[in-house]
């Protein structure tokens, strides 16, 4: 792998960058391989680079059916945080951001971790309680969360309007100054360049439309567009297609996919300097370094694999956006998109074993699985790599849906009143 | 000189009305009818920006939505400031002030423009392999340089000071675009009465025939032709004509979203009409008759200011009146530009024309140029240009048929036409889900099949002779088959991806995507490392993601890519094209919904009231509710103090309207109450109240409240001013889908109702005297019991019940009556000194008697016997919602979280909500919580602050001494049983 | 001793309905109203009670006496409405024609309130908030249903040939369904 | 925004509706005979495919019946909508 810094780039710049060599190499599939990933987002590569890293497999790969990056990876708004309630979350995603803190260093490939504050705002006398609630857990949890007054949100956050006279006045906020964003195709592009130096087989384009199963009911290998592979061990991660992908194994799931929009606004110079997010008029934006504002919508109430939805639902996160900052009316919706994201019933993953041996599943992030990309990368693949769960993952199990010990981060964001 | 490049004579401006803008400070005069592009132009500026990343001097590249380079900044007043207006889009208006972008200090001299020379080592994705080391180096120091660098314009400050709106239609066929297709398509569409609207993104109905001077239809100039067509639309009373209208998104179901520009034209705005109006359109049958995007040539500085498309010379010239130069070259594949430059020359102006293609190549058209004087080179190639603010030559050489290039020599010029070809405008059909297919005779992807009801027409479908897109639009538009006779379009044009050149393609700038700053190198580069997919490809260079969305770029970028992989194009295949086709102000699509319209604010009967008499409000859900009602001088504490005492010891008045209420009536009443809570109903006598609690099917608690039973077969349902539009919409949802054999019939009265809770031991001797047919004597009307009778003369239904723990009554009338009713308690009430208290008194006094709030004490996560309401389950009862659910280990464990009473060792010390719990403070960190604190009040009543908490396996710990978060450390607390006062609850039957 | 019947508190004043205007909105007075529950067979079977047509096809309204109406917002759904004065009298009459059936009376004539919204941009004016096709054709006099508008439901009546729209929303909703119509009806207004 | 159609009142757009997840997922008669696995399916596990899909719909701000429809989850497209508690229609043609 040729390592990248300026001195690379200043020779190359010299060479007219002639010399550059694929970042990874597009290879025809093996016969058979020690493992497959199933999944070429974020979390699917990080799998695979860690399974070859930490654990030394290296004859595997990732089978992606389109490009790398192409699923939710590629249409998220990045934010990045790990100011959640519940111990077994906070722990998985602060994880995430103790590994997004030196990642660039790590894959040698700038994803532009970006620790620019994630503020989440107070409207309503719930909200004020339920994030104390949040900033005293985190702190006992050892994650930075910090509660904010209007004035100091107002500081930290200067297009915000703080007047008491708008619809839903601002209370106060919580502030998680780890929080951030990513360079969210850069994190494809790097954990895929680490993986592929480290022999893993990165093989786009290749569909999976099969799971073979042997006569004991385990995974004996896969069928795809680019034929059948062998392998006794496939790891899951397809976010929105987990469902299609568990039936071809018979496994039901519980999941439902929905769409999510986003949407980025023309690319103006600097005037938003952190992550801001408000669950009670739904609003997320940030700004990303090219200069667009980059807006989270909602998703659209019905399940669809379409990676589109309706109007109505940008225009919902349109009006919170402007109420909260009337002098963003002006500005232009430049694109807007959708992504497919898989809903679990209390709203966290499910990282683990299946009933079908062999077969792992890591899914189930929904809107909001980008922030632990490398965490969940490193975690799954030890569940894969030794069969068993990794003690930050062993609860994430999809048996908690029997015994109903659920982690619902959704009950604890205050979805009740 | 004014206007120096207006020519003398032509264009559909009016010269009767001129007009004056400013531009970076400098007066600009133009005629109605202009496009700012063409007053810059007409007044010789050439030079309006600079480009993203490099800072390149840039001019004016096209005449429509398309233009990636004069993105000026528009003030028309204050709160009316906007960055990122197409030059070639903004109507000419007098007074504004338009001013040039990205570039300090000034658009002349422009230090961002060092980065034009640090190019080599700013290739596409450059910033991935650098800018790691130190690693906090990123954040402090890069980053935010790169962002300073970064982004086009400046964001408004100021609160958008204009108004929009939105506006839903329905027709039986939507047609976009206004060209001779789009107009066709309208004729026949509407001919029989059917509504059909027809939308144009431009000022005036056209397309391409506002420009075309020569061509005829039908024996008649294609002007007159325009003309009529438009008379005729406009007589029907069937059609719609939005001009200045852009369709930008083509969603499901024919679902249409269009942006009309009604304000910004004017040069006043009229306080009455928006700003932009927002169409959703709902169409039986869409006519996409978008037009074709003019493609560029890729040639090394083929950026420089002056250098523009071929069809937007002719454009400026015939429809502008106005010279983009005086000695133009034109630079073409294809056959459209000779037209560009026949009229150029007709104009008055000194034209050259190249032709990439061979003269046998190029049909009639040199001939016919040479005829009018005009030197046409064809066999020739770009290899560069010179100037640097402004185009001054260009510099070509003669290629053969192996692409072997010859010498060079360099035109001498002030403007360039350039013409690549010709790309349909398929976006909105692609949005459609319509499938593209590549139509390898005009090298360009054209409409595939559609997914829903909708036909592209014309040049949107690759039809670029007029004549066959006046047929085609006519058949769109469900006309039966008919000739149309025009003018032959001259039409044709080899693909081109870059030109040849005989320098080294690795260094030369020869841009793709203008204002990204793409160049073919910068794909070179990217498919070379790998990124071989067109979308990786896009995403490594930012090739088509700027803000006109690759409209001049993307067919240059696949061509590339294929040409390089040695694939065909339809390999490589296009990016996804999504809304919106041009960018639209989020004000648009906002609409209304900003202030006070943006969500509504409701209110309850005795607002007004309570506002009159100070009180604050807070919200709950979309609701407004009096929080405390502070006197001069009083704190919100204070507040609270004084209005809980006046109910513990007189009586005080509350508003309770926004409980949710539903009327449940029928046979199975009772039987479907059964079912829906989770205690007994059946029994329960008419006259008489019930606590209840509900779940979902998951166990959880979802809602709680006071049932009164009216009638045997008629019940009213009380809920929580949050749930009551949930609750009953589970109910419904059970009762039609699971019990559809159950008669009861659900009705919302949350708002026939208001409410009016007097609570307090001296609430009896306030209300006796303006009751009629109700008997309140404790014996007759106990504690939980309901009548009907009437207040101050009006229907009541009174319930005799408590959530502050003192004797209490709850005053249902008529919405209307409340405002009366309760100001006859007022006056009532004075000599008790009766007093009005808010929602932070009620969840005191609550507190103090250790009753939940829903969304409080319960998150969600919450059984009832979590909260110690287990033994209202009706053991009895096989089933009811949710009851299975209770018994999945999880909700048997005995550490769930119990809920507790919290005195903290110092007994003024008021926790916070949502403080932790911990056994031992001292542990490290991650420490092991034990729930949280839910709520938390300075008590009056018991002299000391109370707190209710979650805590796991609470029940059990009584007296222990636990560790509560404060904002500094740890308080210790003890655990004690949920209620505070009146431990028996005696002073409900006072 | 309550002195006298306490008096009526609309939530918007009512003003009078000016139909010549290019646009009016006009909040209309306190009327009388009830939900009325009854099967679909039920309905279908006795056709009418107390004087209100039941049988009519759902999301249509029939007018009965004395400025009283049926509308049916669902197959076993229909909103019954009159003068204030006539509400008693509505609701004996309902539930003795009724009676012996499985039905639901509610009284929700403080529940509601009503806007008249006329003129000749009165269609463009509601369309400003409600997705519905308010054409001839499609919306025609008699016309009845549950809708949105902006972020409000709404029951959306034409009751006859009048080109006046009948908006009923609940109390609550009131002053932002007037504000909507106004904001939206601004362009229009004095036009 | 789709354009949904309520059995009752016709072709109304998406907003006047709320969704209903899968359909044909019917309340056993007894959920104490179930065990801890099967009552988790019938909570919590859906099929969620891509392609026709069963599907449950409210015409909450219409006439205010769920009713059932078959969607293309791929497409979006509906292919049927039908009242609750009938059978799922047979499109024919497999799938
Ligand atoms: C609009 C939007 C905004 C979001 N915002 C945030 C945010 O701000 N912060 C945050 O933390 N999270 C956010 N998320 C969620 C986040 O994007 C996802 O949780 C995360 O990216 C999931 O990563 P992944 O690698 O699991 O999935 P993906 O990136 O979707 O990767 C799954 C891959 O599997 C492939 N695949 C599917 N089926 C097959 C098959 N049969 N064979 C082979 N390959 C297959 C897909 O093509 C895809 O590339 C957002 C999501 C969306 C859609
Ligand atoms: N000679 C050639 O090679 C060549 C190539 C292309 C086009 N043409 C000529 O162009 C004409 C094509 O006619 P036509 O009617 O198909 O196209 P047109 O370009 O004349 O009209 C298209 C119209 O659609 C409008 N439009 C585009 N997108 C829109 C949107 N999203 N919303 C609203 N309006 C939108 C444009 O403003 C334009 O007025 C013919 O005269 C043809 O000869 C010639
Ligand atoms: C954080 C982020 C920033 C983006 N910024 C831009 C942008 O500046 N310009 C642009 O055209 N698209 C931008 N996009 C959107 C992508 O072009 C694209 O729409 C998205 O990756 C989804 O892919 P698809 O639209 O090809 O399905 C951005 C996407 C993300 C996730
Ligand atoms: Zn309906």
């Amino acid at each position: 792998m040729r390592h990248f810094s300026l001195r690379t780039l200043l020779t190359e710049a010299a060479n007219a960058h002639q010399g550059w060599a694929r970042q990874w190499r597009a290879p025809e599939p093996k016969p058979a391989y020690d493992a497959i990933i199933v999944g070429g987002g974020g979390h699917g590569l990080a799998t695979a680079y860690y399974m070859a890293q930490e654990h030394g497999m290296r004859n595997i790969a990732v089978l992606e059916k389109g490009w790398i990056g192409g699923g939710n990876t590629g249409r998220n708004t990045t934010i990045i945080r790990s100011n959640y309630l519940y111990d077994e979350s906070a722990a998985i995603y602060d994880h995430a951001v103790k590994l997004w803190e030196g990642l660039s260093q790590a894959l040698n490939y700038n994803v532009m971790y970006s620790a620019r504050g994630v503020l989440m705002l107070a409207h309503n006398q719930h909200d004020v309680q339920s994030f104390k609630r949040h900033v005293y857990a985190n702190r006992l949890n050892g994650v930075d969360n910090e509660w904010l007054t209007p004035e100091q949100a107002k500081a930290f956050c200067p297009p915000l309007n703080i007047s008491p006279d708008i619809r839903y006045p601002v209370l106060g906020g919580a502030l998680q100054r780890r929080g951030g964003v990513a360079r969210h195709d850069a994190v494809a592009w790097g954990y895929a360049r680490g993986a592929d130096a480290l022999g893993v087989d990165i093989i786009q384009n290749c569909e999976v439309t099969g799971i073979v199963r042997g006569s004991d009911g385990a995974v004996t290998g896969v069928e795809t567009t680019k034929g059948p592979i062998r392998t006794p061990r496939i790891g899951v991660v397809a976010a929105g297609h987990t469902s299609v992908i568990m039936a071809m194994a018979g496994v039901r799931m519980p999941l439902e996919s929905f769409p999510l929009q986003a949407l980025v606004s023309e690319p103006v110079k600097p005037v938003f300097p952190c992550v801001l997010m408000s669950n009670a008029v739904h609003a997320y934006i940030s700004q990303s370094d090219k200069g667009e504002l980059v807006i989270g919508a909602g998703t659209d109430q019905y399940v669809s694999y379409s990676q589109q939805g309706g109007l109505h639902i940008t225009t919902h996160t349109l009006d919170a956006i402007c109420e909260l900052f009337p002098q963003f009316s002006r500005l232009r919706l430049l694109r807007n998109w959708g992504g497919i994201v898989d809903v679990t019933p209390d709203r966290s993953p499910i990282i683990g074993r299946t009933p079908v041996p062999g077969l792992f599943v890591n899914c189930g992030w929904g809107t909001g699985g980008f922030k632990a990309t490398p965490g969940s990368g490193h975690v799954f693949a030890w569940t894969v790599a030794k069969g068993e769960p990794h003690p930050i993952n062993a609860p994430f199990t999809l048996d908690r849906f029997r015994t109903g010990r659920l982690i619902d981060e959704a009950a604890a964001a205050a979805v009740a009143h | 000189m004014a206007q120096p490049c207006r020519l003398p004579a032509g264009g559909r401006i009016d010269r009767a009305k001129p007009l004056r803008l400013r531009f970076n400070g400098r007066d600009i005069e133009a005629y109605a009818g202009d496009s700012v592009a063409a007053a810059l132009l007409a007044n010789g500026v050439r030079l309006v920006g600079r480009s993203f990343k490099y800072h390149r001097p840039r001019g004016i590249l096209s005449h429509g939505s398309d233009e990636p380079n004069a993105l000026l900044q528009v003030d028309r007043g204050p709160g009316r400031i906007d960055p990122n207006n197409r030059a070639t889009v903004v109507e000419a208006a007098d007074g504004i002030a338009v001013s040039s972008q990205n570039h300090w200090p000034s658009l002349e001299h422009d230090l961002g423009a060092v980065n034009d020379l640090l190019s080599p080592v700013l290739p596409a994705g450059f910033y991935y392999k650098t800018f790691m080391w130190p690693q906090s180096f990123w954040q402090r120091v890069y980053e935010p340089k790169i962002r300073a660098a970064a982004g086009l314009g400046v964001a408004p400050h100021e609160a958008d000071a204009d108004r929009y709106v939105h506006r839903h239609a329905h027709c039986a066929v939507l047609v976009v675009g206004g060209g001779p297709a789009g107009l066709a398509a309208a004729l026949a569409a509407s001919d029989d009465g059917a509504r059909v609207i027809l939308a144009d993104e431009q000022p005036e109905f056209g397309g391409t025939l506002l420009h075309d001077l020569h061509a005829t239809i039908d024996g008649a100039p294609a002007g007159d032709w325009r003309a009529q067509a438009l008379a005729t639309l406009a007589a029907r009373a069937n059609v719609t004509l939005l001009p200045r209208t852009t369709a930008f998104g083509y969603y499901n179901h024919n679902h249409i979203a269009l942006v009309e520009r009604v304000g910004d034209h004017r040069a006043r705005q009229d306080d009455r009409r928006p700003r932009e109006r927002l169409w959703q359109v709902r169409a039986r049958q869409v006519v996409l008759a978008t037009g074709a995007h003019e493609r560029p040539l890729v040639f090394a500085d083929n950026d420089r200011p002056g250098i523009m498309l071929a069809e937007s010379v002719r454009v400026f010239i015939n429809r502008y009146a106005v010279a983009p130069g005086r000695r133009i070259v034109f630079a073409t594949s294809g056959a459209s530009a000779y037209a560009a430059a026949a009229d150029a020359k007709a104009a008055g102006l000194d034209v050259t024309l190249v032709d990439i293609r061979a003269e046998a190549e190029c049909g009639p058209g040199p001939a016919m140029l040479r005829a009018r004087g005009i030197d046409v080179l064809p066999a020739h190639t770009i290899v560069g240009s010179t100037g640097r603010k402004a185009v001054t030559g260009l510099i070509v050489a003669p290629v053969d048929a192996n692409g072997i290039v010859g010498p060079r020599r360099t035109l001498a010029c002030d403007g360039v036409g350039m013409s690549g070809g010709w790309t349909p405008a398929v976006h909105l059909f692609s949005q459609s889900r319509g499938k593209l297919r590549y139509d390898d005779a005009i090298d360009a992807f054209v409409p595939g099949t559609p997914a829903q009801a909708e036909r592209s027409a014309g040049a949107a479908r690759g039809i670029y002779d007029l004549a066959a897109c006046l047929a085609d639009g006519w058949a769109a538009g469900g006309g039966a088959a008919r000739d149309f006779a025009a003018t032959p379009s001259p039409t044709g044009f080899r693909p081109v991806r870059a030109l040849p050149t005989d320098a080294d393609a690795k260094r030369v700038k020869a841009f793709v995507d203008f204002q990204n700053d793409v160049t073919a190198k910068d794909i070179a580069l990217a498919v070379r490392e790998g990124f071989e997919s067109v979308e990786h490809v896009k995403r490594y260079t930012t090739t088509g993601m700027a803000t006109d969305q690759g409209k001049t770029s993307n067919m240059a970028a696949l061509g590339l890519v294929a040409e390089i992989l040695d694939r065909p194009v339809p390999q490589v295949g296009t990016t996804t094209f999504r809304p919106p086709y041009t960018p639209v102000t989020f004000g648009t699509i906002v609409g209304s919904a900003r202030g006070a319209l943006f969500d509504p604010i409701r209110v309850a009967p005795l607002h007004d009231w309570a506002a009159a008499h100070g009180a604050r409000f807070e919200n709950v859900g979309l609701w407004r509710r009096a929080w405390h009602f502070p006197r001069p001088g009083e704190d919100m504490h204070a507040a609270v103090r004084r209005e809980c005492r006046a109910v513990r010891e007189s009586v005080g008045i509350f508003d309770a309207s926004t409980l949710g209420k539903i009327e449940v009536v029928g046979r199975d009443a009772a039987e479907f109450l059964h079912r829906i809570y989770i205690n007994a109903w059946l029994k329960l006598e008419p006259g008489r109240c019930r606590y209840g609690v509900m779940l979902k099917e998951d166990g959880f608690i979802f809602d709680d409240g006071v049932v009164a039973r009216m009638a045997p077969d008629r019940f009213h349902v009380t809920t929580t001013t949050g749930g009551a539009a949930r609750v009953l919409a589970h109910m419904e949802d059970y009762l039609q889908t699971e019990w559809p054999d159950l008669e009861v019939f659900l009705t919302s009265v949350s708002e026939q109702w208001a409410v009016i809770a007097l609570q307090g031991p001296r609430a009896r001797d306030v209300l006796a005297p303006l009751v009629e047919g109700i008997d309140l004597a404790a014996a007759s009307f106990p504690h939980m019991a309901v009548r009907t009778g009437t207040i101050c003369g009006v229907p009541t239904r009174l319930f005799r019940v408590s959530f502050t723990g003192e004797l209490g009554y709850e005053i249902n009338v008529p919405a209307d009556y409340a405002r009366a009713v309760w100001e006859a308690l007022w006056a009532r009430g004075q000599e008790f000194g009766i007093t009005p208290y808010g929602t932070e008194a009620m969840h005191v006094l609550r507190a103090e008697r250790g009753f939940i709030i829903v969304g409080q004490e319960t998150d969600g996560t919450v059984t009832p016997d979590d909260v110690g309401l287990g033994g209202m389950i009706a053991r009895a009862k096989a089933d009811f919602v949710g009851k299975r659910s209770l018994a999945r280990p999880d909700m048997l464990k005995p550490d769930r979280k119990q809920l507790v009473g919290l005195l903290a060792d110092a007994p003024d010390l008021v926790l916070e909500e949502g403080a932790q719990i911990v056994a031992d403070p001292h542990q490290p960190i991650p420490m092991t919580m034990l729930g949280h604190v839910t709520s938390s009040y300075w008590s009056d009543a018991c002299g000391r602050a109370i707190a209710l908490a979650l805590v796991s396996g609470g029940r059990a710990r009584m007296g222990q001494t636990l560790h509560v978060t404060t904002p500094t450390g740890f308080a210790p607390a003890r655990v004690a049983a949920p209620v505070f006062f009146d431990p028996k609850g005696e002073r409900v039957h006072g | 001793m309550a002195e006298q019947a306490a008096r009526r508190t609309p939530i918007l004043a009512p003003s009078a309905a000016r139909p010549e205007a290019a646009i009016s909105i006009a909040p209309m007075v306190p009327a009388a109203r009830f939900a009325l529950r009854l099967p679909e067979a039920a309905a279908k079977a006795i056709g009418s009670a107390a004087g209100f047509r039941l049988d009519m096809a759902i999301n249509r309204s029939a007018a009965a006496r004395d400025g009283r109406l049926a509308a049916r917002l669902g197959p076993d759904e229909w909103l019954l409405h009159g003068p204030e004065t006539a509400s008693e009298a509505i609701a004996r009459d309902v539930e003795a024609a009724l009676a012996g059936r499985h039905f639901a009376l509610v009284d929700i004539g403080h529940r509601n309130v009503a806007i008249a919204v006329a003129g000749a941009h009165a269609r463009a004016v509601i369309n400003g908030g409600c997705p519905l096709d308010l054409d001839d054709d499609a919306f025609p006099p008699g016309s009845a249903t549950r809708t949105l508008l902006g972020k409000a439901e709404i029951v959306l009546l034409r009751p006859d040939e009048a080109p006046v729209f009948r908006i009923e929303c609940w109390r609550s909703f009131a002053p932002y369904v007037l504000g909507l119509l106004e904001e939206v009806g601004r362009e229009f207004a004095g036009a | 925004m789709l354009l949904v159609t309520c059995p009752h009142c016709g072709a109304r757009p998406e907003i006047e509706f709320r969704y209903g997840g899968e359909a044909h997922i019917a309340r056993p008669a007894d959920p104490s005979a179930l065990d801890d696995r099967q009552w988790a399916e019938f909570l919590y596990f859906r099929s969620n495919p891509k392609g026709v899909y069963a599907e449950r719909w409210n015409h909450a701000h219409g006439c205010g019946r769920w009713f059932n429809a078959l969607r293309d989850t791929a497409s979006d497209a509906f292919l049927a909508t039908y009242p609750a508690g009938q059978q799922r229609p047979d499109l024919g043609g497999g799938r």
